[in-house]
């Protein structure tokens, strides 16, 4: 099993979305987070002062999945998170041990 | 005694509801006040602003009143007192006490005028003034020291009895100036918040709802035509229609001036700015209201929006951390106000600049001292800035124990 | 035909103006219900009340404003019924319907009264409740409960014709212990909200949002001074403006003494109790408005602002779970209100007093079984509480698929 | 040069009190227009809300004033204008101006109605108008369109010289009905918010705050008591006691109108609904407020509040894109209301049917090329739309470089 | 050292707390996130038009703890975060290579 | 490529991100979470009754970077998040298989 993070566009989020549901992957968890990188950040002004924010609101999704789907998960993602421009964000793919579905005795490959 | 006429009626009904109208500016002062701060700190504001709209009333009744309207005895004077509580007069509640109110309603009106000076400073010294220490300024500021700066002028004191009289029809400078020079000698005691001027810079501290802030500049726009249209004291169809246009005129013109000023100074829309604008303008048509002309009224809340504009960046240069930006819009612009008496409209003339130049000058020094001498004095006993890490934390915590949207952080 | 004369005129308008008052209390009920429950429950309330006030002017209009003023054919009667509808007397529009205001004026401000009733109930029972339950218990307590009180000492009633006749000058028995006892009856009634009383122990539920909440109390107490004012039922300028006195001072007692009581009981500056305590003085000053000097009305302010605190944690230490305190606040200081009227001011005395009690008693007997009748048969018939399901979930989305703020969560 | 008499006083106190009542209807617009839209474009609604109010304001004193009232001059014509400015009549401020008001009253209080106008543009135009082109299309349509409509009837032109006079007491058509048209072509030259109808569907996009939107709507509801109540023009007691009481009713009925409808068709309990009902029940009443009886204010709003439901549906329907149903409620209940003033109360007939419709018609034909050639000459030259980055962005940031809610998001 | 990341019906977290108060494992970190997956989504209704908000709101809860605390800690969540309807979550194991306590200098195992 | 996840005092963030900008890492991403640990937890108070909100904000941060600016970075977060007080918070550290960048074909080390 392998553990999919990516952090992307929060408006390319329903496009990966709805590429998604058509790959093995049926289920993910996303949540806001901030991104600090290379993006031209927009300033923000107050008051007459001008200052930057500093970090983009991102949205990253997390997939565990089976070493098989891997790759066709990570495609879609990529092409639809993609405008090529800075600022589009990175995937990071790790190793999972176990993993355990709540309701009912399925473990691992099972359990996705 | 004298008989309760119609007229009398109407006219004490205007000042009740007036009453009314300056009564809800204390939401608009609130609204504004958290809407322009950080979230962390919004349970602070509103118990403070929930306490100042009592804390008036109640000492006003117990001092406030006969402080500020010590009646003939004082006439020319500097201080009057007329003893502790509000005694009924016979003929209170005719035209025998005033041809347009009853003596309850003039003491109620006053009385929601009187807190108006301590909210002034509340949004200066907003997220890091005590609460303790705040609550004690306010009933002294509240209970004495307004009342003083009143009788000068609307008490029939010294600033009355010029040969050409101080003119300060609703109280640019008797109110807003008052307030504001409190405002500045707390925002400057107390230091600028954590994190608004490191190494020299200025970081912007957003406050954490404009929706809010935009709301209570609504209300206090509303809450101002009571608060200028009841200053006329007396339903007086022209004179209170008047002052209403030259109200609307001016605040309208001052969300112009402050638009255009912070676009060319900023090249930005800043919705505070217009924001401010408005109170710039309604603040700076206070003195007058009941002279000027829609023109006057136009260029004196236009000017006026273009100051308050400067004011605000000057302020952040000199490092005075007004939160609010109530020293630019109540002090500065209090001071415009005043001074436009004596350019503009009916009362214009050398003289009159003269005894408003007295009048802003007089009021300042007051002020500045009496103010500077409450906070020290309150600094050097129960201590005036929270701690650091209570600052930090944010005060909703640290002294209320309390999150104003427990929910969302 | 008598003439529409000027002071018939003033004072007809005054009542109109004090409506527009009440009218928007309703605002003010609303957040601060609202404010002091939370986000998942807020589109619930807001629909509640929103209904409530519109049931309010409705129902009137069919059957309680002639419920309520029978005509003198009722006189110190329990029961009394004029007809459906509003019908135009002769003259309704001239004094001789009455000196103080037109039939539509007395319609159209009892009217806005009575949605009252209803809303002090809704806080109580707030986040557990189904919605079409509330809305036919305040169709019928509106429409039918309230009224048939509000006529034994307002509409000539037999409270009213006590040979000392009981006396609730606006309502704090009337209006706010009849909400009060049907809140309590329906809090009781429906229990706790889920995780309130765990064990035995008391788990604060805080509300999403204390801004929303203090804005609330502050037109909740800008709408008061209608409320009290208008009962005067005309524009009178020395009774007025005494109401308006006692008015803001109780007011502000209330906030002193709730914010000494709970800063003493629990050693916290809890902003939700001085709000509460703002209210406490507001109730408690309704029944003697007219008729209390100053330092009466600080007194009964300040003891109802103490109460409120007590009563609260009664109420919890009892495990009546009311999100909002409505039931400490009108119910608790109702009664202390009124029966205050026997203790201070001009009506004082031991027949008063006496007075007050069995008017108090009766309107509680009649309202505990009343509303206890009427939350039964809606219990047996459309049933009362939400699923456990739905409660967890929130109101919003189980009743009405919505969310309050759908991007914050 | 008459006497200012009390009956003067009172009348012209009522009028400036409605000014004041109208004017926070543009507190309860923001508020209804943010909350029923995404947070990232709240502060560009507020900027254009407190902008629109100053345009009002400014444009009315600078020519709308004198284009809507050019005197007896342009009677029973198409197009008047009295000069730049406001002069002062002689006797302006007595009764010798008119028996209700001084001439200032009677222009602010225009002048607060003429920027209504505009701000119901807004809402249907919301988060993809560009800030400059809405603030040219206001000044436009505020300063000469909306008064040369309203001389049409109010101001003495050809539509009350008709043989049976257009009827629109308080301006179902020319106001509503002229914010509403130039508010549906504005909807649809600028085209749908992106992602609210995908390949055909019809995608929500719920508002952020539905206790904001709320707040408008009550806030609104209050404010309509002096928008209908000041249009008797003065405070004569019958009259305006008849205008609260169908306002209150239609309201009321309007609610319920667009409960039950949305209901049966949608088996929901949609806030948004009820809210968007409640003003429906205004808008319908506002042509014939005073002409009405309780059932028909009743049977008025009532079908308000069910059209308002249908035509939410159908605008979605068509693809036009009014994010706060301004169109559904201000155009479409504009019309019925007027509509209705042939069918129900004292002045149906069918020669006012035959007026009413020719007054619906030639303000439509009017307003509808009037405000697209304004909207066309706008897009050609500044453009009238932000760019697609730009509106997923929000015109928080794009437009004013800020964020309404800095903490949350 | 392994690391739990569990993801749980937002409504059952305060049953899991108390669950895990009583394991060897004294600390956590949750955060609200969006799940999508096999749930039945409640429809929202907005104007008159019905539509899916396609994702439920849940919570994750992260946990690092010691390969022998493992079971026990995995035990307490799964009985009590479940109801044996759909959506009740998933949980996932991952190894982690060491761990620092920021107060001083305690490492790994010492450092949880 | 090693993947640091730190939990700081919010508070620190500030001091933290400064310190991180003087290191190789330039990129992060950061979210709000709770915090459940040894720390003392402030009780509030809410109508008389005081209550343990239980947790305590912090700020999560995950980096990903090279092995070799491993070090760096944990000195960095270490020194700049310390008060030495409870509370602190702890610093993760595990294995990543694989990195990519969306904007292009980078991949893992280059990815970063
Ligand atoms: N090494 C990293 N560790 C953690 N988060 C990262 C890392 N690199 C990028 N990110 C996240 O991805 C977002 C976009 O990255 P960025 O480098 O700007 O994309 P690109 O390289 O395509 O221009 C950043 O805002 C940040 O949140
Ligand atoms: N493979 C996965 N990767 C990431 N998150 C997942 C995965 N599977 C489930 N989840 C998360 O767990 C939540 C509940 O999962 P679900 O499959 O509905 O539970 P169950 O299988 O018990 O019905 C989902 O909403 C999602 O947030
Ligand atoms: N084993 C763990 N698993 C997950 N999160 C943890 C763990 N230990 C600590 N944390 C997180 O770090 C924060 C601070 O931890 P704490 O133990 O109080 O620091 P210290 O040990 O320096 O006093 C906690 O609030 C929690 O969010």
């Amino acid at each position: 099993m392998k553990k999919i993070e990516a952090i992307i566009r929060t408006g390319k989020f329903e496009q990966v979305n709805k590429a998604l549901s058509k790959t093995s992957c049926k289920f993910m968890t996303t949540m806001e987070v901030r991104g600090f990188g290379k993006e031209t950040i927009k300033s923000q002004s107050y008051r007459g002062t001008t200052f930057d924010v500093g970090f983009i609101p991102r949205t990253k999704i997390e997939i565990v999945c089976k070493d098989d789907e891997l790759e066709e998960i990570l495609t879609a993602i990529k092409e639809n998170s993609k405008t090529g421009e800075v600022g589009d964000g990175k995937i990071f793919v790790s190793d999972l041990i176990s993993a355990y579905r709540i309701r009912n005795e399925d473990r691992d490959n099972d359990a996705l | 005694m004298e008989e309760v006429t119609p007229i009398f009626t109407v006219h004490n009904l205007w000042i009740m509801i007036a009453t009314l109208l300056v009564f809800i500016m204390h939401l608009g002062f609130a609204n504004l006040e958290i809407g322009l701060t950080r979230s962390k700190n919004s349970v602070n504001i509103l118990f403070k602003n929930t306490l100042i709209i009592s804390i008036g009333i109640l000492t006003y009744a117990l001092c406030g009143f006969n402080l500020m309207y010590p009646g003939e005895a004082f006439e020319g004077a500097f201080f009057g007192f007329a003893g502790f509580g509000i005694s009924l007069s016979e003929g209170w509640n005719t035209p025998a006490y005033d041809e347009g109110y009853t003596l309850y309603t003039d003491f109620i009106f006053q009385a929601v005028f009187a807190a108006t000076a301590a909210t002034i400073v509340s949004g200066a010294v907003a997220e890091r003034m005590k609460l303790i220490a705040f609550i004690v300024f306010s009933f002294l500021y509240v209970g004495i020291f307004y009342p003083m700066v009143g009788m000068w002028s609307w008490g029939g004191g010294f600033l009355d009895t010029l040969s050409t009289p101080f003119y300060d029809f609703a109280g640019s400078t008797l109110v807003h100036s008052t307030g504001g020079w409190a405002a500045l000698v707390g925002a400057w005691m107390l230091g600028p918040r954590i994190g608004k001027y490191p190494n020299g810079k200025i970081i912007p501290i957003p406050g954490h709802s404009l929706p809010l802030a935009a709301i209570g500049v609504f209300l206090l726009w509303f809450g101002w035509f009571g608060f200028n249209g009841g200053s006329v004291l007396s339903a007086n169809p022209g004179e209170v229609s008047l002052v209403f246009v030259t109200t609307a005129i001016a605040g309208a013109a001052g969300a112009f001036g402050a638009f255009f000023a912070s676009y060319i100074k900023f090249k930005t829309n800043d919705l505070t700015m217009v924001l401010n604008g408005i109170l710039a303008g309604l603040v700076s048509i206070t003195a007058g209201a009941d002279a000027m002309g829609l023109i006057d009224a136009f260029i004196i809340g236009l000017i006026g929006g273009i100051i308050v504009v400067f004011a605000v960046v000057f302020f952040d240069m000199i490092k005075i951390d007004d939160p609010v930006g109530a020293i630019s819009v109540h002090l500065v612009c209090g001071i415009w106000g005043t001074l436009a008496v004596g350019i503009f409209g009916n009362e214009a003339g050398w003289n009159q600049l003269v005894s408003q130049l007295i009048g802003i000058g007089v009021v300042g020094v007051f002020c500045v001292i009496g103010s500077g001498a409450l906070f020290f004095v309150i600094k050097k006993t129960i201590g005036i800035r929270v701690t650091e890490e209570e600052e930090i934390e944010g005060l909703d915590i640290s002294e209320h124990k309390m999150s104003a949207y427990p929910e969302f952080n």
